[in-house]
């Protein structure tokens, strides 16, 4: 079994090595990610919002709808874990 | 040949680490040690990201040099690292806590039940509890 | 487990000396965010570590009765509110949902700092609310299920 | 981004990765995943994400193994793989 599992890997990860050879090369200033969105946000960020740590005025101004869901998701997982395993039983307490 | 390999080693990098993460989850038999390959997996996937917003040469970290006082200046865009990999993944390492958090839970009751983190035992002993039902 | 305390002269009183100078540090981590890197999940997350190191040094005792349980899951709906209440707040000013330039109307500066103090609001919320969801999940999974909530006394009489 | 400082980081975040999932003992495991996130953070800061470095700092190298090593404490350390 293991050995399927590791050809499985093997064969996952050459792909994906054979994959690299068409993208942009590391630190290319001109590749597309780092030509489309965010020099906009680059340039307007400090006149429009005064702050000038780009990666805060983007995450709680550009995109709040995002930062708001992903707090909402750690809340969740506070609750599922008080659900799961705070005490509503006797049984469980002699168990731990 | 060089210039090739240098712009590519990091890729490679994250590819093999993305394959140790995805053979400790698919091939070890413990919980924690498929949460570690998940973790690894994980970490490897934000690296990728954050590697893609690096800029070569003469490149400041995106805070806007000078603060306050140049707000006449003009800001170059080519004078800055690409700030949204580092947004994105920002969120992306807070969640895997959260899902870390919710899977040991999970953990600590299947251990709470079953008395063994070892999968194997656990599908033996869940058989030998539906035999006994039938 | 690690609910079983060991008294450690050392341990306490290093923890002692340690936890307000981290605690200022979270927070002005978080007030700084738009400065310098840092931000609401990093404060918070430091907040969320002094705490445990009081759990680690002194026992679950010392530290649920600073901030018990159902405290910690109102502070963490809480920070929840105050960001969906600032969007909300924007909402009803006559903007979009999250849109901080509204909120230049009731603060009286001009619409780029509206924005910033905005952000500063937020990050408020989102380092309350991850402080105190952190703090819960820490609570349940390393502390000890069984034992019941001591009350809460005043502050002067709390000797950890 | 001083590409040899990269390969460095990454050799070491690779040793520690194989490490961590090849112990058998759980709790060495999880102490050897928490030296995995610092070498990613300091890998990070290299790269100038100081924002991505910082939280990784901060959450994963202290809450992650806090978690971790709670959870293992409450069931076992043992592990056969």
């Amino acid at each position: 079994m293991k050995v399927i599992i590791l050809i499985f890997v093997i064969l996952s990860g050459g792909l994906l090595i054979y994959g690299t050879m068409d993208m942009p090369a590391w630190g290319d200033p001109q590749s597309p990610a780092n030509s489309y969105v965010s020099p906009r946000y680059i340039e307007e960020a400090y006149a429009k919002t005064e702050t000038p740590n780009i990666v805060s005025a983007v995450l709680a101004d550009y995109r709040g709808y995002d930062t708001m869901g992903e707090t909402t998701v750690i809340f969740t997982a506070a609750l599922v874990c008080a659900f799961l395993l705070r005490k509503n039983s006797d049984e469980d307490e002699d168990k731990s | 040949m060089l210039d090739f390999i240098i712009g590519k080693f990091n890729f490679w990098f994250y590819v093999i680490l993305m394959a140790v993460g995805l053979f400790a989850m698919l091939a070890k038999r413990n919980l924690v040690k498929k949460l570690i390959g998940m973790n690894i997996f994980q970490t490897a996937i934000i690296l990728f990201y954050v590697s893609i917003g690096v800029k070569k040469g003469n490149v400041h970290v995106p805070i806007i040099v000078g603060g306050h006082g140049h707000e006449g200046e003009l800001i170059q865009a080519a004078d800055y690292l690409n700030p949204l990999p580092h947004v994105l993944m920002l969120t992306a390492i807070v969640v895997s806590i959260a899902t870390t958090g919710v899977a040991l839970a999970i953990i600590i009751m299947i251990y709470r039940r079953y008395n063994t983190l070892n999968e194997d035992e656990i599908i033996e002993i869940r058989q030998k509890q539906l035999e006994a039902e039938v | 487990m690690l609910t079983t305390v060991y008294e450690n002269l050392i341990v306490q009183t290093v923890c002692r000396i340690m936890v307000p100078f981290i605690q200022i540090y979270a927070l002005y981590v978080i007030a700084h965010g738009h400065y310098s890197p840092g931000g609401g999940f990093q404060g918070g997350v430091i907040l969320t570590a002094s705490l445990a190191l009081i759990f680690l040094a002194f026992g679950q005792g010392a530290v649920t009765r600073r901030i018990n349980r159902r405290l910690a899951v109102i502070l963490a709906s809480a920070g929840v509110f105050i960001y969906a209440g600032i969007g909300l707040l924007c909402l009803l000013l006559g903007g979009n949902f999250l849109d901080y330039a509204q909120l230049a109307k009731i603060l009286g500066v001009t619409i780029p700092r509206a924005r910033s103090l905005g952000i500063l609001g937020v990050e408020v919320g989102v380092g309350l609310a991850v402080m105190a969801a952190m703090y819960s999940i820490i609570l349940d999974i390393a502390g000890s299920p069984a034992k019941p909530e001591t009350k809460s006394r005043p502050i002067s009489e709390n000797k950890p | 981004m001083i590409w040899q400082l990269d390969f460095l980081f990454l050799i070491l975040v690779l040793i520690c990765a194989l490490a961590a999932i090849n112990i058998k003992d759980l709790l060495s495991a999880v102490i050897i995943l928490g030296a995995f996130s610092f070498f990613m953070c300091l890998l990070w800061a290299e790269m100038g994400a100081v924002d991505v470095a910082f939280t990784e700092a901060a959450v994963a190298t202290s809450v992650c193994t806090i978690l971790f090593v709670g959870a293992i404490i409450k069931t076992t350390r043992r592990s056969k793989d």
